[in-house]
Order: structure tokens, then sequence, then C-alpha cells
């Protein structure tokens, strides 16, 4: 159904998860607006990574670009909360834009170590320009629910509503870019750049826009993120959130978007199972701080281990083992083809 | 004029830490093209190792080649149940770009947890067993001591050493040609996987001195999340980009042009920079040469 | 003696190699041609140690080559170029060398086979300190044969060895070859897209087709033979 | 907006319990140190439940853990709001996590109280943004008013350096040198986190040494206390100046838990506190406190933060006292409000709390670190000043502390 | 220099370091003529035309296109010059199905923009695309090899796919590097037909050991011998030349 009628499946989405908003108790409303987010943040890495080929470790950086334009746009000119998301991508985008110029000269471990570096990098500038607030960040409060939505409507399942619109519309924008001849420009570049320019593709740009598409999805992350705490400082978007965002896109298998959804719930769900089985097996101090890191690192082991390309292709792959190759036709036949009005004939 | 001495010596004992991260990176980069971003977890364990062996042993001195070895052998294992299941699985695709580094990553949490579990997250400490205090010269004591002597002075050897085995032994030969095309020297008589599972040991090695060497040179305390490892991943990781990766000399020039930079701006600028200073000195290296100071240039594309 | 007995390979669900047997006498030039897709290189993999095998028997000598991996054929003597850019790109044409020599332990023949090589491709001397990434098409696949010659093979396997040469070096190189078998007594499995060529120089022939022997027997006779001519020979 | 509405009017509490909980680094870098704050308000509160308990209702503590990362704050917030259902915040820590799940949680629209937080950020004084939220450490515009008072009494005409971290904890600091008119000679910023660099600590040291102050204020972290300390002894440079450590740096604790050999460094260094000194038994609250912690906590050692736990506990349960059996949510913020500056303290200042302010402590008392780290008043008694945050006068404090309540159970 | 010169080369050095690969040569290329060039491993003829692609840079040299001078152009803008060169490595997609790489050819067609793409509304250009792909794949026969993944390929197929991406941009001038490198006769044989077929259509620069192929498709050849033209002319001229026999054809050749 997702092939045929895409936009009928994203809405039929946006219905469930609208029942389900209705239903879950406000705890797991909260988480719920959490996954939302990290499924266009694990979408902007699937992008980058899996598609283009480039690797980044910064991505919470970008996020945050995103957030503190969000958040300063809000603060002081008062925008409208759309608005604010908006430039969220716009800044995000352009500082990608920025960073991918000089990725795209860089390769594997290169590039790798360049976005690290960014990530412990951008949250200093923050301390030092007084407008974005230092360590304490800036407050980012997108106000109260519409009165219209009823008196029980809370501010998590407004947080949740937006990020979920957001995600909605983005993974719908996302998956057509991605199967558009951009999406295939990207993952020709990543597997032979030369055979790619001599086709035509300007691999330079071409890596850049990848860079900055992502960039813009990350800002908007971020800025649903910032939204989620109601607020946007440094400490929100850490090297650890960079590294997570790596977690989730393998765990979702970065070749496809189809996993984005497993990466994020696994994201979210970890902690919080690794907190019950800590509780559950005594609770000593040393096993509830320590078992979590463990799950979650120990879950990223296997997931690379076992199944590196991610639960949906290996689903894939299973299914692929079937297909037999058939022997190409040798014989010259002359051929006339016809699409939409134009001819193409073999025959001259 | 002694500032700016001052500045030199903080600056190449600076160095001196982040080369010994950085040769280690190297090491592994090139042994096995991987970057092995829990390099800084394998240090930090090595540090307790090295503590609960100085706290058997009472002596430092057979307690750091001890942990090397320590090191070493974990580093070894790491390879043979870890990453050689990894390429098994995960050699092609995009996936082969990332799946090195995620692993590592998980490993670098996994060692983090392992190390609470173990040791908890009470105090820990690493004495040095050389004074810190600087040499005197004249009234002006210098902002350098035997502990810090000594970790140049184990630099160098170390950068020899490794820059020996690498270029001009056998083993060096068969451990670089492992690394870029394993098929091909297994064509020729390599044993590959035992090659890379050395290179890996020679890395752990490296790292556990770097880990032992840091904590002893800096203030000596242990803590699962010490931020100085957190820190020292980042800064030597950048330091070895810039020297080129490929290139052991690099990394050691890497981490003293790092080094050197970061000094000269908390001494004669302001110590808020440091960090967008290393980020932007990385860039700049990088755009003015995509494949660092030492770096060979990518052969030919088509 | 190389003894291949029903042999069979498979990539997947793809069958490469179907119940395959043939023998090779010490010492002789065994060339393997066949259309594209016939199993050659999956033949010389298997032998080689890259690929395992479903079922049947290898043996060089006695000594299994089903078994084992790669590197311990070599120590058997057996040395495999393997189809392409057999060569590792980013080390300099003297290391290529040195690595294909490194397993014997013995500065003083690997200097010798070294100086062997050169006589042969002085193109490689002059190169020498090149990277192997910068060479041009013709010159990777002299360094690689070069290479696995420097292991001193008594079994040498060679993968479409002719592949983008020049026609005065792939007449070069098959005469090294057969000065190879000839004098040092090495036996040579030789792949060819070259039929003609191949089949000039070799004592015996096996004609592969998808994945089986179509023909095998002197190389000769082979070249003499109609059905051959026409369905592999291109004349 | 509309008012909330609770499932339960007053959740975490029932006629014979109530449930608190705090989020606060227990791991991660911020930790050490910090990390013993829960088990100290544990010790406090069991004592009290051992002992009939808050108008009749036992009090239980939930602890989270937030690794000092805002998101996670939040996240932990949530859990203890919305899953366990406590009835109070009480002692988060650290401005941005505090700042973060205050707002995301809507503390103030839920009407849930967050008592007596682990920051000095001036910013909780503010009363409408944050109705719900109490305060208990001076704040850092405060302690800078009167460390600066303090110098230009004992060390006017000196030479002066400061070392500050260069984000809005050390900048609170510098704006409120600047209030009392204190001018520095040499200032030196780092960025935080810099600290934790090899050499960094050096670079300090070098410039200082060339400055040569006769005074070095620090406004830092204690682990910048650390790298201060250890380089200015391999540079052998201690003793050629006076240190003044401000509250956040000069914890003793956290500096012997990164080297125990650096804390001999100490001595003879200032420092100040507003919560009477650790080892000061001869203080009836610690005398009570020791015995408390060394029944609940026999391995650990009683140091500063054992106290601020503790204190923070004490006044907890003073608070829930206050408001009465009939206890509500409302009923507890404004207990504080009408009666928090008369409520019985451990600390040695006055609380600040009142319908118009949600400081608690509002002074510190100088003195000196001894060779063991421990600090003691000088001259022999505590000597504490009082200011606010704004332009007010930095003034000797004339509080006299109520006595301590028969076994420090509550009144 | 005649008339209906499509690409003209003169005074063509490339150096790499201290090594020259390519010493003051020329070359010239007409309409609808195929021109080969030949010469040993390692002469500079992969060099020559990473030259012209813009994939390594001339130290020296003059480059004409349709008669007018030109700048050495970008790799990236070759198609839109009319330019298409196929690889000595293939160098197809792998991970792409055979329609996909091939359509990676032909995305100058393409007009809808990034946004719009987003939303699904680029069906026209994708059905263009694959259009145009599916008919440069019937021309080299292998239009049955669409959907099928380019690693999952036969050898000579995958030379095929590599043409077809080649001819999908409607080149003018067309490159091949090699294209009967690991080939067998009878697919050498087909290749011949199909090169002599496109003549009609463009021109043709064509690198190739196997002087079967050279033989029966080139007008004319260059030969190339240390980076330089050591003969030119017809391709009976040529193979005739005692330099060309010395240097590269030996006497095996017959
Ligand atoms: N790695 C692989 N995965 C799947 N199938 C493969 C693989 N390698 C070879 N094959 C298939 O096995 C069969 C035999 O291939 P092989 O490479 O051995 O042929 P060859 O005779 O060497 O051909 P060529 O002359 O083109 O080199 C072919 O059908 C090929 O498609
Ligand atoms: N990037 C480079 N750096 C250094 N030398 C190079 C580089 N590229 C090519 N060369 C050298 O230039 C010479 C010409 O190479 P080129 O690839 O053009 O040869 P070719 O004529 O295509 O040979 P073949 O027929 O073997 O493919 C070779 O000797 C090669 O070693
Ligand atoms: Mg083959
Ligand atoms: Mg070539």
């Amino acid at each position: 159904m997702l092939k045929k009628h895409p936009l009928i499946t994203f809405i039929f989405f946006g219905v469930v998860l609208y029942l389900i908003s209705n239903r879950l108790d406000e705890l797991l409303v909260y988480q719920g607006a959490t996954v939302g987010i990290f499924v266009i943040a694990i979408a902007s890495l699937i992008l980058l990574t899996g598609y283009s080929g480039q690797v980044s470790l910064g991505h919470g950086a970008l996020m945050a670009i995103g957030a503190y334009a969000a958040a300063l746009l809000r603060i002081h000119y008062n925008a409208p909360v759309w608005l604010t998301f908006v430039v969220a991508v716009l800044a995000a985008a352009v500082g990608g834009a920025l960073l991918g110029l000089a990725a795209a000269r860089l390769s594997g471990p290169y590039l790798a170590g360049t976005t690290l570096a960014l990530a412990i990098g951008l949250p200093s500038i923050a301390n030092q320009f007084s407008i974005f607030g230092g360590e304490q960040g800036l407050s980012f409060d997108i106000g109260f629910p519409p009165a219209s939505l009823g008196e029980d409507f809370t501010q998590y399942k407004w947080y949740f509503w937006i990020s979920w619109s957001a995600a909605l519309i983005a993974m719908y924008w996302l998956r057509h870019v991605l199967n558009s001849r951009y999406g295939r420009s990207w993952r020709a570049v990543r597997s032979n750049d030369v055979a790619a320019e001599l086709a035509g593709i300007h691999v330079g740009r071409n890596k850049v826009l990848a860079f900055t598409i992502s960039a813009g999805l990350a800002g908007l992350a971020g800025a649903l993120l910032g939204m989620t705490i109601s607020l946007v400082s440094p400490g929100v978007y850490p090297l650890l959130l960079s590294f997570s965002l790596a977690t989730g896109a393998v765990l979702a298998g970065v070749t496809t978007l189809g996993g984005v959804m497993i990466g994020a719930v696994i994201l979210v769900a970890i902690p919080e199972i690794a907190l019950a089985i800590a509780n559950r097996y005594g609770g000593s101090e040393t096993i509830i701080t320590n078992l979590p890191g463990l799950l979650v690192s120990g879950l990223l082991i296997l997931t690379v281990l076992l199944s590196p390309n991610g639960p949906v292709e290996q689903m894939h792959a299973r299914h692929a083992k079937r297909a037999k190759s058939g022997k190409a036709s040798h014989s010259p036949v002359e051929l006339t083809l016809r699409v939409g009005s134009k001819t193409w004939s073999t025959k001259k | 004029m002694s500032q700016f001495l001052d500045m030199f010596l903080i600056g190449i004992s600076a160095a001196s830490i982040y080369a010994l991260m950085a040769i280690s990176m190297v090491l592994v980069w090139r042994s096995t093209r991987v970057v092995n971003f829990a390099q800084a977890g394998m240090a930090l364990l090595s540090a307790y190792i090295g503590y609960e062996l100085v706290s058997r042993t009472g002596n430092f001195w057979i307690s750091l080649p001890l942990a090397m070895i320590l090191g070493a052998a974990f580093s070894a294992f790491i390879e043979f149940f870890l990453m050689r299941t990894l390429l098994k699985h995960s050699n092609q695709g995009p996936i082969a770009a990332i799946a090195p580094i995620i692993a590592t990553l998980g490993l670098l949490g996994v060692i983090r947890a392992v190390i609470g579990f173990i040791w908890g997250h009470g105090d820990v400490q690493l004495e040095a067993p050389l004074s810190k205090v600087g040499y005197k010269f004249g009234d002006t004591t210098l902002f350098i001591g035997p502990m810090g002597l000594f970790v140049i002075c184990f630099v160098v050897a170390l950068l020899l050493v490794v820059t020996i085995v690498f270029q001009k032994t056998n083993i060096g030969l068969a451990l670089r040609a492992s690394a870029y095309a394993p098929e091909i020297a297994q064509l020729s008589g390599i044993r590959v996987s035992g090659i890379r599972t050395l290179g890996w040991a020679i890395a752990g090695a490296a790292g556990a001195a770097a880990g032992i060497l840091q904590t002893v040179n800096g203030t000596g305390g242990l803590t699962p999340e010490s931020l100085e490892f957190s820190l020292l991943l980042v800064f030597g990781f950048i330091a070895a980009v810039i020297g080129g990766l490929e290139s052991l000399p690099g990394a050691v020039l890497g981490a003293v042009i790092l080094g050197l930079v970061l000094a000269f701006v908390q001494i004669y600028i302001s110590g808020t920079l440091v960090f967008i200073v290393a980020f932007i000195l990385l860039l700049a290296v990088l755009i003015l040469r995509p494949q660092g100071f030492l770096g060979s240039k990518a052969g030919r594309r088509a | 003696m190389l003894k291949i007995n029903g042999l069979t390979v498979s990539h997947g669900a793809i069958r490469a190699l179907d119940n395959v047997s043939f023998s090779v006498e010490k010492g002789g030039l065994t060339a393997v041609i066949g259309s594209n897709g016939a199993g050659k290189t999956t033949l010389m993999r298997t032998l080689s140690g890259l690929k395992s095998a479903d079922s049947g028997s290898a043996t060089w000598n006695d000594h299994n080559l089903l078994h084992g991996k790669p590197e311990h054929h070599v120590r058997q003597g057996v040395s495999h170029v393997s189809e392409g850019k057999s060569v590792v790109a980013q080390l300099s044409v003297e290391e290529n060398l040195d690595l294909g020599a490194l397993w014997r332990r013995n500065p003083a023949e690997a200097k010798k086979s070294k100086a062997e090589v050169f006589e042969l491709f002085p193109r490689l001397h002059e190169r020498r300190e090149q990277q192997a990434d910068t060479l041009s098409g013709g010159e990777r696949q002299m360094l690689a044969i070069s290479r696995a010659y420097m292991a001193r093979p008594q079994l040498l396997l060679l993968d479409e060895p002719s592949l983008g040469l020049a026609p005065l070096v792939i007449e070069q190189i098959f005469q090294s070859i057969r000065h190879i078998v000839d004098s040092m007594g090495v036996t040579v499995v030789l792949v060819e897209q070259n039929a003609m060529g191949a089949l000039r120089i070799a004592d015996f022939g096996v004609v592969l087709n998808l994945g089986t022997i179509a023909a095998w027997g002197r190389a000769s006779d082979l070249i003499a033979d109609p059905a051959v001519r026409t369905a592999y020979l291109g004349f | 907006a509309q008012a909330y509405n609770p499932r339960s009017n007053e959740p975490g509490l029932t006629a014979t319990t109530i449930k608190l909980g705090i989020t606060l680094p227990m791991t991660g870098i911020a930790s050490p140190g910090y990390n013993k704050i829960p088990g100290a308000m544990k010790a406090y509160f069991d004592y009290v439940n051992a002992n009939g308990g808050v108008n009749g209702r036992k009090i239980s503590l939930v602890v989270k853990d937030d690794q000092y990362i805002p998101a996670t704050a939040v996240a932990r917030a949530n859990e203890l709001i919305l899953r366990d259902r406590v009835f109070a915040l009480v002692g988060t820590l650290g401005t941005a996590s505090t700042k973060a799940l205050t707002s995301s949680t809507q503390l103030s629209r839920r009407g849930i109280p967050s008592l007596f937080v682990n920051t000095g950020w001036s910013g909780f004084a503010d009363k409408k943004a944050y109705p719900t939220t109490f305060s208990i450490l001076p704040s850092y515009q405060m302690e800078a008013k009167i460390m600066a008072q303090f110098i230009k009494d004992k060390y006017a005409g000196k030479k002066i350096a400061l070392l500050y971290q260069d984000d809005d904890f050390g900048r609170d600091a510098l704006a409120g040198f600047k209030t009392a008119g204190l001018t520095f000679d040499t200032l030196i910023p780092y960025a935080s986190g810099s600290q934790a660099l090899p050499a960094t600590g050096a670079g300090w040291i070098s410039k200082l040494r060339t400055a040569a102050p006769d005074v070095t204020v620090v406004f830092g972290v204690s682990s910048a206390t650390t790298a201060l300390l250890g380089n200015a002894f391999a540079a052998g440079w201690v003793g050629k100046t006076q240190f003044i450590l401000g509250s956040v740096g000069g914890d003793a604790t956290t500096i012997a838990a990164t080297n125990r050999g650096l804390v001999g460094l100490l001595n003879g260094a200032k420092g100040l506190s507003f919560a009477p000194a650790p080892s000061d038994s001869s203080d009836e609250y610690i005398k009570l406190f020791q015995t408390i912690y060394a029944a609940a906590q026999p391995t650990q050692t009683f140091d500063n933060n054992v106290v601020a736990g503790m204190s923070n506990a004490f006044l907890a349960v003073q608070a829930i006292k206050a408001a009465g059996k009939n206890l509500t949510r409302k009923g507890l913020i404004n207990a504080i409000e009408t009666k928090g500056s008369t409520f019985a303290n451990p600390f040695l200042t006055p609380l600040g709390y009142s319908t118009t302010s949600h400081v608690g402590a509002t002074g510190y008392w100088f003195g000196t670190y001894g060779p063991t780290g421990a600090l003691t008043p000088d001259g022999g008694k505590y000597t504490v000043y009082t200011t606010d945050s704004g332009t007010g006068p930095v003034v000797e404090s004339t509080y006299k502390r109520p006595a301590m309540p028969a076994k420090g159970l509550p009144n | 220099m005649s008339k209906d010169s499509l690409l003209s080369i003169s005074n063509l050095t490339v150096k790499f370091g201290g090594l020259t690969a390519l010493d003051d040569v020329f070359l010239n290329l007409e309409s609808n003529q195929v021109v080969g060039l030949i010469g040993p491993n390692g002469a500079g003829k992969t060099t020559l035309f990473n030259a012209i692609c813009g994939i390594v840079e001339p130290t020296s040299g003059k480059l004409t296109l349709n008669g007018k001078s030109h700048d050495w152009p970008a790799t990236h803008e070759l198609t839109s010059l009319g330019i298409s060169r196929t690889l000595q490595g293939v160098g197809l997609f792998p991970d792409l199905t055979v329609a996909e790489n091939v359509m990676i050819g032909a995305q100058k067609f393409a007009k809808t923009g990034l946004i719009s793409a987003g939303f699904g509304r680029n069906k026209l250009d994708e059905e263009e695309l694959r259009g145009r792909a599916q008919w440069a794949l019937e021309r080299v026969y292998s239009g049955s090899l669409a959907d099928k993944r380019a690693d999952a390929l036969s050898y000579p197929d995958t030379k095929r796919v590599a043409i077809a991406r080649a001819l999908v941009s409607e080149p003018k001038i067309l490159m091949l590097d090699e294209p009967a490198g690991g080939l067998g006769a009878q697919d050498i044989e087909w290749m011949n037909g199909l090169i002599r077929n496109l003549r009609s259509e463009m021109s043709i620069l064509i690198v190739e050991h196997h002087m079967d192929v050279v033989m029966s498709v080139c007008d004319e050849l260059y030969v190339l011998n240390f980076g330089e033209v050591i003969a030119s002319g017809s391709a009976e001229t040529v193979r005739r030349d005692p330099a060309v026999i010395a240097a590269y054809l030996g006497t095996g050749v017959a």
C-alpha cells in the first residue's frame, strides 16, 4: 500500500496516531512525542549516511542550530510557532550547507572526525555569545494548546501532535525525494563518484545538497526537541545525543527509511526497559546506574553483528533470495518505444 | 619571552598526551582500516587495570609494562571476538563505512558500564611515580618535570619503534597489506586474521600507556566517565586527522600542532576559545589538505 | 599433481561449477577456457581457498585444497593471481613484490626473484617506487603476476593474465609463462579469454561451459577440433 | 489558558504517606560529590519516619539519575510526576536541568511544588516565572558581592586576579563583583569543560605567574580548582598568592575524589559557606546529622554534600509540617511563603522566603582551609554577611538562628 | 584541421610529479569517425581520456570542440557538452538496478526541483528518464536486464549496460576505454557490430588492445608510446609502421 498510495498511507498513519494519542497516558504521550522527533532525526542521518555515504557524528550540533534559531525567533520576535520551525529548518540547512562544503572534500574517517569536532565545538560557541544564553540556554516556549481543542487537551498531547505532524510531513517528503533522481544520484555518488561524475552528476554539489537537506531535517528535530523540553541549551544537544542518533540509524537500518520507527522507539524505550529490569533484579545502585548503558551498547553491538543492515533489509534480503535471474536477449531487434508523447527508436 | 617558553613547554606536554592517543588510533586504522572510537574507553580501562596492578605490586614501573601487555591482550580479544565477526557480516555497502564506528561506540558504552560495575563510582586514584614539580632553571620553575619529560621520551620512543615496525619490517608490510587488501595479503601467504589481531594488540598496548600516563600526568583521579577521556578521544582523534591518519609521524606532528596552537590560544588570546579553535584548526587543515599533513594523496581516479 | 574430482561450487542459488573433474600433471601448463560466466574464476578461487566448495575434492600433491585458508595453500606452493587488479593499491610496486616473498623469510632468495621479475618486466623496475594505484591497467597486471611469482610457487593459478595488456606484452607474458613451466618445473593453470593464444602455449586444455567440462585434452587436439574452434575460438 | 485538571487532587499523598522525588546527576561527569545527596536526604527522612513521621505521614523519596543532561532531566522529572506521581520535587540540581524540567513539565501550571532547588542561578528568584519553585542556595551574584566586600576589607590595595568559568555561572559572579565595585588586575576566563584538557591548568599558572597577583580569586567548578592547584604545585607557585575559592569550586570532597593529594594544597586558602562546617561537632545540627548519617551510611564520609542533602531534607520536613495535617500542594507553597523565614534552619544565615522572595540562604561566612581540606571560620566564630541579588549593600548579619527543635524532629 | 572536426587536441602535456605521462600530444576527431588510440601499457591512453574528461589536469595543451576553442571541461559537464565515456573498470553502481544505472546518465533531461519532487510531482520526469533508459538498454540489446541489480550481472552484460549509460545522454562523442577487454570471442564480435552501428550517429574515440576490434572498426589510429604520438593515420598504414610493430604490436599479430 505504501508503494501505491503514499499519501493515503500517511494520512492513515496520522489518524492512527491521533487515536493513539487519545488513549495513552500522559507519560507515554510525552515519550511518543520524543519518538516522533527521533524519527525525523534518524531519517536525516539515514539520508546522509545510507544514501549519500557521508558519516556524521555531529548531528546533535545541527539539531542545536535549528533549535537556537527557533528559540531566538520566538523570544525576540514572538513569531508564530509554525514559522519558528520553518526557520529552524532553514537555519540548520544553511549551517549544513557550510559544513557540507567542507565535508564534500572529505571521506570516511576524516568526515567522522570533523563532525565529531563540530559536536564538541559548536556548543562552546553558544557559551561564547550572550545572545545564546550560555550554559543555561534559552527557553523555548510555544505556549499552550489552542483553547478550541478543549479542556482535556494537555500540553504533552499538543507536543505529540506537533512532533508527529512534522514527522509525517517530513517522512512523506523525504520518501519521495529518496525515490527521485536526487536519491538515485546520492546512491550513485556513494558507490562510484568518478562514474557518477562522468554520467553528468556534479559530485560536490550533490554531496552538499545531501548535507543541506539532512541538516535541515536535523534542525527541525532539534527545534522540536527544544519544544518538548522548553529549553534550548548546549546540554540539550550533547555529544551523547549525536552518538545515540548514529545508534538509532543503525538499529533502524541505515540503508532504508523503513526502519526509522524501530530505531526511534528503541532509543526511547531501552533506558525504560533497562530500568525496569534493574529494578526487578534487586535494584542495587550499581545495577541501576550501569545497566541501561550496558543494554543499549550491547544491543548496538549485537545489531551490527547480526543484522548490520537493519531489520527491514534483513526481511527484504530473505524475500530477494527467491528471485532468480534470466538470460539477456542477445538477438538484435528493431524496436520503437513510446513514453508519453515521445518516441525513441533503435532504427535510424 | 619566559611566557613564550611556558607556552612552548605547556603545548609540548599536552601534545605528548594527545600523541599517545593519536598513535593508538592510527595504529588501529593502519592495521585494520577501523577508527576505534572505543580507544579512549580501552585506555580508561587500562588505567583502572594499572591502578589495580600498582596497588597490588606497589611498583609503577612493573605495572606499566604489565598493563600494556594486558591492554594488548584485551585489544586482541576485542579484535578476535568482535571486529572479526563484524567484518564478516558488514563488509560492503554503506553499512561498511559506519559499522565499525558504531560497533566501537557500542564497545565504548559496554566498557564504561563494566568499569561502573567493577569499580563503581567511588574514588580511584593512581599516584604519579615521578615528581611532577618542574625543573628549576635559575629562579623560575619550568613547566616540565621528570614526569612530563618521561612522557615525552616515551612518546618519542614509541613513535620510533612503531614506525620502524611498520615501515621497515616484514610484520609492518604484512600489517599494511592486510589492512588495505586482505584477500591479496592472504594470497601472498599472510595469516591475515592473525596479523590484524596483532595490529590491534599493538594499538592496545599504546592505548594502555596513553591511559595510564594521561592519568598520572593529570590529576590522577579516575571515574567511569572521566571527562578527560572523552576529551582525549576527541582531541587525540583531531590530532590524528590533522596529521593524516595514515601516518604515525603525522599523528605526532598533528598532536604537536594541536598542543601548541591550543597553548598559544590559552595564554595569549582567551581560554574560552579552545574548543572552537580546535574545530577551526581541524577544518582549516582539512580544507587545505583533505588528506591531512602527512597523509598521502588519494590515488588515480580512473 | 593437481587432482580435481566431482567439484561442485555455488554462489548462493547459482551453481557455478557442477561436478567438474580433471587432473593436471606436475610441470604441465593447462589452459582453462570458456565463455564469460563459464565458471573459470570460480574454479581458480576454489582451488586457492578463497571460495568454499559444496562437494567434491581437489588435491595438490596430497595437500587438500578444499580445506584451510588461502595462506596455508601458499605455503604448499600454491599461488593465485586473481582476476582484475590483484595488487595492493596503497603499497609501492616494490612493496607489492616484497609482499609476495614475505612468507619465504629468505631475503637472499627474494632478492634473486625480484631481479628476475625486473628483467621480465623492465617497466616495473622503472616504476618500483610508485604507489600501485597510479599504475596503468596493464602495469598492474604485470605487477600482479610478478607478486605471485615472488612466492616461488609450484602450482601457479593465473586468472586472465592477459587482460588489458598490449599484444606485444601478451606475447611476452605467454612466453614467460612457458618459460616458468619449462625451466622451473612450475605447474601452471592458466585461465584465458584469449583462448587461441592460451591453447597455443599450453600442453593441455580444459573447456568449461556453464559450469561443466565441455571438452578437454591435449591443447593441440583442441585447436584442431572443429567443434571447439567454432564454439570457443571464434573461427 | 485553562486550569490543569488532575485526576487525583493531591497525588503522592495518602493519609499515612507522602512521596517526594528528586532528579540529579548520579552518574556522569557532574556526579562525584553530588551523588551523595539523595543518600543523605533519605537518611534524614528515615530518621523522621522512624520517629513518627510528619503529621502522621511517612516520607519516601524517589531518586532519578539525569546525568546532568537537561533533556534527560526532563524525561526523569516526567516519570516522577506522571508515573511515580510524587507530591513534590525536592532538591533538583543544576541550573539548566532545573530550568528545563520546570518549564517542560509545567510545574507551575500543575501547581507542583519544587522545593529547595540546588542552584545559585538568580533567575529562580523571579516568583512570577517560577511560582512553585524555591531555591536553597544564595545566588551567585550574592556570593560574588560578599566576596568582593571581603576582599575590599581585607586586601585593600593588593593586586587581584580572577579565574572564572566563562558561562552564565561565572558571568553571574562577574556581575556581582561589578555591582560591588571590585575590579581585577588580571582576568582569566576559561571554557567550561576545557579544564579537563591536559595542560590547561598550566596555562593559567603561566599567566598568573607572570601577573604575580597577591590574591587569586577562583570562581569555577571544582575540577578547575583541581587543575589550578595541581599545576601551581608543579610550577612551584604554591604559597605565592592568597587563593580565595568560591563555594562551588571550593568543595574539598570533590577535590579529594579527584586527587587526595591535592587537598593538602588547599591549606591556607580562603573559602566561604553558609552552613556550619561539617567537622564542627559543636554545632547542634551537625552533631545530629553526623549521628543520623553514621547510622544510615556507615561506610561513607560525612562531608559538606551530606550536610547539604540533610539540610535540604530538614527544610522539606519543616515545610511539610508547617503546611499542616490537611496537606495540599497549594498549602505547602503557602506555608513556605508565609512561615518560611521562621523555619528551624540548619544554616547560619537567615532564610529569605516570603510572599515576594523564594530564595533560601542569603549570606555567607568566610573561613580558611586547613591541611585536611576542612573549612574553619576565621577568628574562631562564624561571621555571616548577607545581601541581596540586586544592588543592596553587603552587611554583617545579625541573624540569631532559632534553637534546634528537640531531637531535630519537626516541631 | 578539417572543417567538421568535432574535437581536437593539440600540444597536450600531462605530468605527474616528475613523470611525464603525455608529451605534446595531438588528436583530431571528426563527425561520424571512429578513432582508435593504441599503444603499450602505461603509454598514456587512459591519461589522455582523463585529460579530456577533466579527471586529470593537463599541464598544458589546447582543446577545440566543434571548431571552437574550449576550456578543459569539468567532469560533470561532459554530458552537456555531448561527450560520454565508459571506464576501463566498467564502473557500474553495484547496488542500483540496471535501469537506475542508466537513468543516472539521463538526469540532464529531468526538470523537477527538489521541493516538488518531495511531494511526488516528478512522475513525468521519472517516466521520461525510465523511457530513455529503456531505449538505451534496447540499443545494446539488454532491455530485459532493466530490473536486475547491477552486481548480479554477468561480465559482458556489465559492459553492455555501461555503454547504455553512456548512450542515454545522447552524446555526439562517445569515448570507450577498452570495450572489448575481458570479453570472449562472440561478445567481441558483438561489440564490433555495435560500434559500427553507432558510428552513423556519433563519433567514437576508442582505447583498445584487441587488434581485431581496432582494425575492424577504426577509421584512423593514433599510437602512443611513452606519452608521445609515434604514429597516426589510417589503420592499414599504422599497422605496417615498423615503429608501431616494434613498440606495440610485435610480430605475433598477423
Ligand atoms: N560473487 C558472486 N556472487 C554470485 N554469483 C557469482 C559470483 N561470482 C560469480 N558468480 C556467478 O557464477 C558464474 C561463474 O562465474 P565466474 O566468475 O566463475 O565465470 P568466469 O568463467 O570466470 O567468467 P569471466 O570470463 O567473465 O571471468 C556466473 O554465472 C557468475 O554470474
Ligand atoms: N595519478 C598518477 N600518478 C602518477 N603516475 C600516474 C598517474 N596516473 C597515471 N600515471 C602513470 O602514467 C602512465 C600512463 O598511464 P595510463 O593509465 O594513461 O596508461 P594506459 O596507456 O592507459 O595503459 P594501459 O593500456 O595499461 O591501461 C603510467 O605509467 C602510469 O603509471
Ligand atoms: Mg573470470
Ligand atoms: Mg588504460
